[in-house]
C-alpha cells in the first residue's frame, strides 16, 4: 500500500494518522505540501487528516479545497484511486465537490470532544470490510463544524444507493436524534463516493487503534485498507 | 560600559520634562514621581514620549516583578534533573534518553474579563510562545480558571467565553488541552483567574535560550504584522479594576490560532537548521521587552529601524510598535548570512519576515525611524535600576476554629450527593468536551482523572503525568498552610497515576501587593511553596505573578495555581476508576484515630453547612512523602488496581469519583458515619483498590513502610453503601455529578 | 472601489446558528420573533475603479471561494 | 417586519479570517485586492410593525447579545 498524507496550512492530526498506518501494519506513508502539483507516482492512496486548514476561517475546508494539490486529487479520484478525508479531510472533499453535501456549524455551536457510537452501515466498502455488518464502534469527535447537511434529493440519493458509511448511534446501535451529537442530517457521520473508493467521515479512526489510548475500534478501517490494498 | 551620564545620581528636586509630557502622562504610564526621577538620572536628560512609554512598559509589575522579586527568590529551583530554572521563557526538565519538558503557566486574568473569548484565547496564544521559542514542540496544555458565583449575571458569560476562547485557540493549534481545574466563588466576581500552561517536549541538547549574541548579528522580526492592539497591556495587568475600567476598554487583542500553528511549524523547522543564535516571543510589552531583554541578557546594545516593522495600518508611530502588543510574533537573533534560509523558512509558511536591526556593543537601544533616531537608552542601568520594592507586610491571622455544629444532622446520603453535585464538586465534563483532548494521538489518560498522562513520542515506553492545583480556600484562610497544600497537592495527583513528580510552574494570583495584608498573603504563600518544594524534592522551574486583581478595593481570595509535571514508565502507571466488583479497598495515610477528621474549611462545611471558617487541614509533608512513595511503590508493583488521592469533598466524595470512573459500586465499613469520617479533608490521603489476591502484598508493603494500609471496604454492586446503610445508586450520583454544569450552561 | 459581498444560506438550508440566535434571545425575554438567519459579509477594497470590471472581478471570487454554492447565495454591492 | 443587523469589527481591530481570505484570493491569482474584512449580518422576522418600537428591541438584542460591543460596531436596518 502506497499511501500519501496531503498537508495543508493548519493541518493537524496527520501524526495520527501516520501512526494508525503503522499501527495498522501499513508501510509509513508520503506527505506532500499543498502547493504540489501533481501526487507521487504509484500512490494507491490519499489521506486529508485532521486539523483546521487556513484556521478554518470564512467556511472549514474551504481555501484548503481550492490548493492545486485538490486538482491532482481529483484526477487521482477520477481515475479511481482511494480517497480518505477525515474531519477537516471530509470538510475539504465536499467543499472540493468530491463528495455531496457540506459540513456546518455544530447544533449546539460548540466544540465537541467525546467518544461517540458509530453504527457501520456498510462493509462492502475497501474501507470497512475488517467490521462486522452492522456494528456498532465508539470512536471520538473532535470537531466544530460536523454537522452534515445536504438538500432533499442529495440524501435521497445517498440513501437510495447505500452511500452513507457510519451514522451516530448508541451503544445498542440505536440511531436517533438523542445520538446525533452535532446535528447531522440522518445522523450521517460518513459518506462514499459513488464508487465507493472515497469515504468522508467526521470521527476519528486514527485515534483509537491502541489499547492504551482507551480502545482499537479504529483498527479496523486501516486493516481494511491494507487488504483492499496489499 | 555605561557612560558616565547613565549613572544614576540622587534624585532631585523637580525633574525636567520635555515631548508634551507632564506630571499626569507620567502618571498615566503608571510610573511613581520617584520612578520619574529615576528616569531621568539614568538618561541625563527628560525622556521622550516613545522613551517613557518603554520605562513604562518595562518597569510595569508585569514585566519587572517589583513587589514579588525578593520573595520568589526564595523558592527552591534547583535539582539534579533541572536544566534550566526561571528566568528564561520557559522552565526545562530532563526526562531521560535525550528529551527535556519545557513548561509554564500564565495568566490572562484582566483581559479574559473584560473580553472572554479572545483574552483566554490569546492568553493560550502566549504561553504556547514561550514554550516553543525554547525549541520545544508544544504537547499538552492545561488551565486553571476561577469564576465568581454561579449566580453572580457575569459568571455563566465568562464561563462560556473563556472556555471556548481556550478550545479554539489550542483546538486549532492542534496542541490537545488535556487537565485543569475549576472553582466557583463570590470573591471572583469580579476578577476571574484565567491561568493557561503549555508542557513541550524537545531534545535536551537543542534548547533555544533569549541571550542575544554576535555583534553585527541580524535582528529579525517574524510572524504576525503589526497593529495597535492591547497598547499598554502591560501596564494594564499591573492596575486595580475600578468600576469604570468597563468603558476604558483598551484595544482588545484578538488571537489568530492559524498563524500560531504556522509560526510553531515554522519556528521548528528553522530550529533543526543552526541559523538561529537568539529567539524570544513577543509577549506583554510587545517589542520593547523582547528586544531589551535579549540585549541585556547577552550584556550587548541594540539597534532597530522602526519602520522596517511589518505593519498592519497605517500611521503607526513608533510609541505604537515598541507597545503593541499583537499577537503571534517572534524576534531572533540570526547567524551572520542565514538571513536568506530563515526567509525561505517563513515565507513557506506565509508569515512576515523582515530584517528590522543589528546587535552593537554600545549597551545602548537606539531606535531609528525612516533614519532618524527617536529613542535612545541605556540597556544595563535601565535593566539595574528596575525597581524592586521590599513592600511592608502583615501575616495572616490564623483563623478561629469553625463552629461544626449541625455536621452530624445531615444524612450522608444526601450530603454526598450534594458535594458532587456542587458547582466545585461536579464534573467539568461540559468544559473539557469543549477542548480537543485527543490530537496528536498520545493522550492514555484523559480530563476526568488526578493527571492526565500524554505519551512521548520520542520515548514511548514513558509518559508525561499533568496537573494543576490550588484550593484558594485554604490559602485565604492560612496562605502558608495552603499554599503548602497546594503544592502537595499538585505531588499527589501525580503520584496517584504512578508518576514521579519532577518539578512544577506557578502562577501567583494576588491581590494589590501595595496593601500590607495582601502582601502578606504572597510572602506567606511563597514560604509554604519553599516548604514543601523542599520536603517533596519538587523545585520550581517556571512561574507568573499577577498582582492587583482587585475590583473596588474588594481583592480575591489569593491563589497560588501550581502546575506540576510528573514522568511515569507507562506500563507502571494507574488510573482512579474501580476495575472490578471483589476487589478490596483500601485508604493509605488516614489519621490514627479514625478514618477522616478535618471539616474545618472543608468542602462539606461550606456546602453544607454554609460556613467558610476555621484553618485549614494540616500537612505533614514529611507524612506526605512517605505515604506517596508507597502508593507509587505500589502501582510499581503492579498491586494496585486503582489509586485515587482525597480532596475536596474527602473520602466519600473521592470513593464516589472512583466509584462513577468505573461503574462499579462500593460497600465500605468504617469506624463511625460521622461528617468528619467522611467528608473531613486530612491531607496525605490515597484511596488504592487490590484484588483479593494481590490484597496482602498491599498490607506487606505497607507495613514495610512503616504506614498503615486500612481495608475499608470492597467494591461491588451499583450504589455506595457505608456501614451497612445503602447510600444513592451511581446513576443519582452520575446524574448530579454531570448534571450540574450543562444544566448551569443551559439556564 | 470597495465591493461588499453578502452571502447568505439558501432558503430551505438549516441555519444552526440562527436557531441557536433565535433561541438565545428569546431565552433573553425579547419576543415576537419569527426567525432568525445568520448570513456573512465580506468587504473587500480593490484598485479597480471600473465598475463593470469590478462586478466581474468579485463575482469570480464569489465562484471561486466567497461562496460555497451547495449551501449558499450571494449578492455584490459596489461602493 | 424584517430587521438586518450588520456587525463589522471595529477599525484597528485584528481581523486574521479577512487576511486569511484575502491571502486565499491572491494565491487563487485575483489582482488588485488591498484588503479584506469579514462581518456578519443578522436577518431577524419580527411580528412588531411600527418601525420605532421594531428599532427599540433590535437595538436591544445587538446590546445583549448579537455585537460584542469590545471589538463590534452594529448598523440596523429595517425593511
Ligand atoms: N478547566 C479544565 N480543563 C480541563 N480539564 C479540567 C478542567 N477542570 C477540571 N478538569 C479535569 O477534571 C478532573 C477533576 O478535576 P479536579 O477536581 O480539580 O481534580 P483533583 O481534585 O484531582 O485535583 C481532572 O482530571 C481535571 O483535569
Ligand atoms: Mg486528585
Amino acid at each position: 500500500m502506497h499511501a500519501a498524507i496531503l498537508l495543508f496550512p493548519g493541518t493537524n492530526r496527520e501524526r495520527d494518522m501516520a501512526r494508525a498506518l503503522e499501527v495498522a501494519g501499513a508501510p509509513a506513508p508520503v506527505f506532500v505540501w499543498h502547493r504540489e502539483t501533481t501526487l507521487p507516482a504509484g500512490l494507491d492512496l490519499v489521506i486529508l487528516p485532521g486539523g483546521f486548514s487556513y484556521g478554518d476561517y470564512l467556511r472549514s475546508g474551504a481555501m484548503a479545497a481550492r490548493s492545486p494539490i485538490l486538482e491532482a486529487v481529483r484526477r487521482f479520484a477520477d481515475q479511481g484511486g482511494m480517497v480518505l478525508g477525515v474531519c477537516n479531510g471530509f470538510q475539504i472533499l465536499t467543499e472540493a465537490g468530491l463528495l455531496p453535501g457540506a459540513l456546518m456549524r455544530n447544533r449546539d455551536l460548540r466544540f465537541i470532544c467525546r467518544c461517540v457510537g458509530l453504527r457501520v452501515e456498510r462493509t462492502d466498502t475497501p474501507f470497512t470490510t475488517r467490521y462486522a455488518a452492522g456494528a456498532v464502534l465508539s470512536v471520538p469527535v473532535a470537531h466544530h463544524d460536523g454537522n452534515y447537511t445536504a438538500d432533499d434529493d442529495t440524501l435521497a440519493r445517498l440513501e437510495g444507493e447505500g452511500r452513507v458509511a457510519f451514522r451516530y448511534c448508541d451503544a445498542a446501535g440505536v440511531v436517533s436524534d438523542a445520538t446525533n451529537p452535532n446535528g447531522s442530517r440522518g445522523n450521517i457521520a460518513g459518506i462514499v463516493s459513488e464508487n465507493r473508493r472515497v469515504l468522508g467521515m467526521m470521527p476519528h479512526p486514527e485515534n483509537l487503534v491502541e489499547p492504551a489510548l482507551g480502545g482499537i475500534d479504529g483498527r479496523p478501517l486501516f486493516e481494511s485498507l491494507l487488504e483492499a490494498l496489499p | 560600559m555605561s557612560a558616565a551620564p547613565d549613572t544614576p545620581a540622587r534624585p532631585q528636586a523637580e525633574p525636567p520634562y520635555t515631548d508634551g509630557i507632564t506630571p499626569a502622562v507620567v502618571a498615566e504610564h503608571g510610573l511613581t514621581p520617584d520612578e520619574y526621577r529615576t528616569v531621568v538620572a539614568i538618561l541625563g536628560r527628560a525622556p521622550n514620549r516613545v522613551e517613557l512609554g518603554i520605562f513604562s512598559v518595562m518597569w510595569s509589575e508585569h514585566c519587572s516583578y517589583k513587589s514579588s522579586k525578593k520573595w520568589l527568590k526564595t523558592l527552591p529551583t534547583t535539582a539534579p534533573w533541572v536544566i534550566q530554572g526561571p528566568g528564561e521563557n520557559a522552565g526545562v526538565i530532563d526526562i531521560g534518553q535525550g528529551l527535556a519538558a519545557v513548561f509554564k503557566m500564565e495568566s490572562h486574568n484582566h483581559p479574559s474579563y473584560i473580553e472572554p473569548y479572545q483574552g483566554a484565547a490569546t492568553g493560550v496564544g502566549g504561553i504556547l510562545r514561550d514554550v516553543f521559542t525554547m525549541g520545544a514542540r508544544p504537547v499538552a496544555n492545561l488551565n486553571a480558571l476561577r469564576f465568581g458565583a454561579p449566580e453572580d449575571p457575569r459568571t455563566r458569560h465568562l464561563v462560556s467565553g473563556v472556555v471556548a476562547g481556550i478550545g479554539g485557540y489550542g483546538n486549532c493549534v492542534g496542541v490537545p488541552t488535556v487537565g485543569g481545574e475549576v472553582n466557583f466563588h463570590p470573591g471572583f466576581n469580579g476578577n476571574i483567574l484565567v491561568n493557561a500552561m503549555t508542557v513541550g517536549v524537545a531534545p535536551a541538547d537543542r534548547l533555544f535560550y533569549s541571550a542575544a549574541a554576535g555583534i553585527g548579528n541580524p535582528v529579525v522580526y517574524v510572524g504576525s504584522r503589526t497593529g495597535r492592539d492591547g497598547i499598554h497591556g502591560a501596564t494594564m495587568a499591573s492596575a486595580e479594576f475600578s468600576a469604570d475600567s468597563e468603558e476604558k476598554r483598551p484595544t482588545v487583542q484578538v488571537g489568530d490560532p492559524f498563524t500560531e500553528k504556522l509560526l510553531i511549524e515554522a519556528c521548528l523547522e528553522l530550529m533543526a537548521t543552526d541559523a538561529i543564535v537568539a529567539i524570544q516571543d513577543m509577549g506583554a510589552a510587545g517589542l520593547t521587552s523582547s528586544s531589551f531583554e535579549m540585549a541585556s541578557k547577552g550584556g550587548l546594545g541594540v539597534e532597530l529601524d522602526l519602520d522596517r516593522v511589518p505593519m498592519r495600518e497605517t500611521h503607526m508611530t513608533p510609541y505604537e510598535l515598541m507597545l503593541s502588543e499583537s499577537q503571534e510574533r517572534m524576534l531572533m537573533v540570526l547567524r551572520p548570512g542565514a538571513e536568506d534560509l530563515a526567509r525561505a523558512v517563513f515565507e513557506k509558511w506565509e508569515l512576515e519576515f523582515a530584517v528590522i536591526g543589528t546587535l552593537t556593543d554600545t549597551g545602548r537601544m537606539v531606535l531609528r525611524w525612516h533614519g532618524a533616531v527617536v529613542g535612545d537608552l541605556p540597556i544595563d542601568p535601565l535593566a539595574q535600576a528596575s525597581p524592586e520594592y521590599d513592600r511592608p507586610w502583615e501575616p495572616t491571622p490564623r483563623p478561629a476554629p469553625a463552629d461544626q455544629s449541625g455536621a452530624d444532622a445531615v444524612a450522608w446520603p444526601d450530603a454526598l450527593a450534594r458535594l458532587i453535585g456542587c458547582p466545585d464538586g461536579a464534573s467539568k465534563r461540559w468544559i473539557w468536551e469543549q477542548y480537543d483532548h485527543l490530537v496528536r494521538g498520545n493522550t492514555l489518560q484523559r480530563p476526568g482523572g488526578d493527571a492526565a498522562v500524554v505519551r512521548l513520542e520520542d520515548r514511548p515506553t514513558h509518559a508525561l503525568a499533568l496537573t494543576t492545583d490550588c484550593t484558594p480556600r485554604y490559602v485565604e484562610a492560612d496562605p502558608v498552610m495552603g499554599a503548602a497544600q497546594a503544592v502537595a497537592e499538585a505531588w499527589r495527583n501525580l503520584t496517584a497515576v504512578g508518576a514521579t513528580p519532577l518539578a512544577l510552574t506557578d502562577n501567583m494570583n494576588f491581590g494589590n501587593p501595595e496593601k500590607p495584608a495582601i502582601m502578606g498573603q504572597f510572602v506567606g504563600a511563597c514560604q509554604g511553596i519553599k516548604d514543601a518544594c523542599l520536603a517533596l524534592d519538587f523545585p520550581v522551574v517556571s512561574g507568573n505573578v499577577s498582582l492587583y486583581n482587585e475590583t473596588n478595593g474588594q481583592a480575591i481570595p489569593p491563589t497560588p495555581a501550581i502546575g506540576g509535571v510528573g514522568l511515569v514508565e507507562i506500563a507502571r502507571s494507574q488510573s482512579l476508576a474501580f476495575k472490578a466488583e471483589g476487589d478490596v479497598v483500601f485508604l493509605l495515610g488516614a489519621p490514627d484515630e479514625a478514618e477522616g477528621t478535618w471539616l474545618d474549611r472543608s468542602l462539606f462545611l461550606r456546602e453544607i453547612l454554609g460556613r467558610e471558617e476555621g484553618p485549614p487541614p494540616p500537612v505533614d509533608l514529611v507524612m506526605e512523602r512517605r505515604v506517596g512513595d508507597l502508593v507509587r511503590a505500589l502501582i510499581a508493583a503492579g498491586e494496585v488496581s486503582a489509586c485515587h488521592d482525597l480532596s475536596d469533598g474527602g473520602l466519600l466524595v473521592g470513593v464516589a469519583e472512583m466509584a462513577l470512573a468505573g461503574g462499579v459500586g462500593c460497600a465500605l465499613t468504617l469506624g463511625d458515619a460521622k461528617a468528619a469520617t467522611l467528608f473531613g479533608e486530612d491531607q496525605n490521603r490515597y484511596v488504592v483498590t487490590a484484588s483479593p489476591a494481590k490484597a496482602r502484598l498491599v498490607e506487606a508493603r505497607a507495613r514495610a513502610a512503616g504506614l498503615p494500609a486500612r481495608r475499608i471496604g470492597v467494591t461491588a454492586g451499583t450504589a455506595l453503601v457505608v456501614n451497612g446503610v445503602e447510600g444513592p445508586t451511581l446513576e443519582a450520583l452520575r446524574a448530579a455529578h454531570e448534571g450540574w454544569l450543562p444544566g448551569y450552561m443551559a439556564g | 472601489m470597495k465591493a461588499k459581498v453578502h452571502i447568505t444560506l439558501k432558503p430551505g438550508v438549516h441555519d444552526p446558528q440562527g436557531r441557536a440566535i433565535g433561541g438565545a434571545l428569546s431565552h433573553l425575554g425579547f419576543t415576537g420573533i419569527t426567525g432568525v438567519r445568520q448570513g456573512k459579509v465580506i468587504e473587500i477594497d480593490l484598485d479597480e475603479t471600473d465598475r463593470k470590471r469590478a462586478l466581474e472581478a468579485v463575482d469570480g471570487m464569489c465562484k471561486a471561494l466567497l461562496a460555497n454554492p451547495v449551501i449558499e447565495t450571494y449578492a455584490i454591492e459596489l461602493s
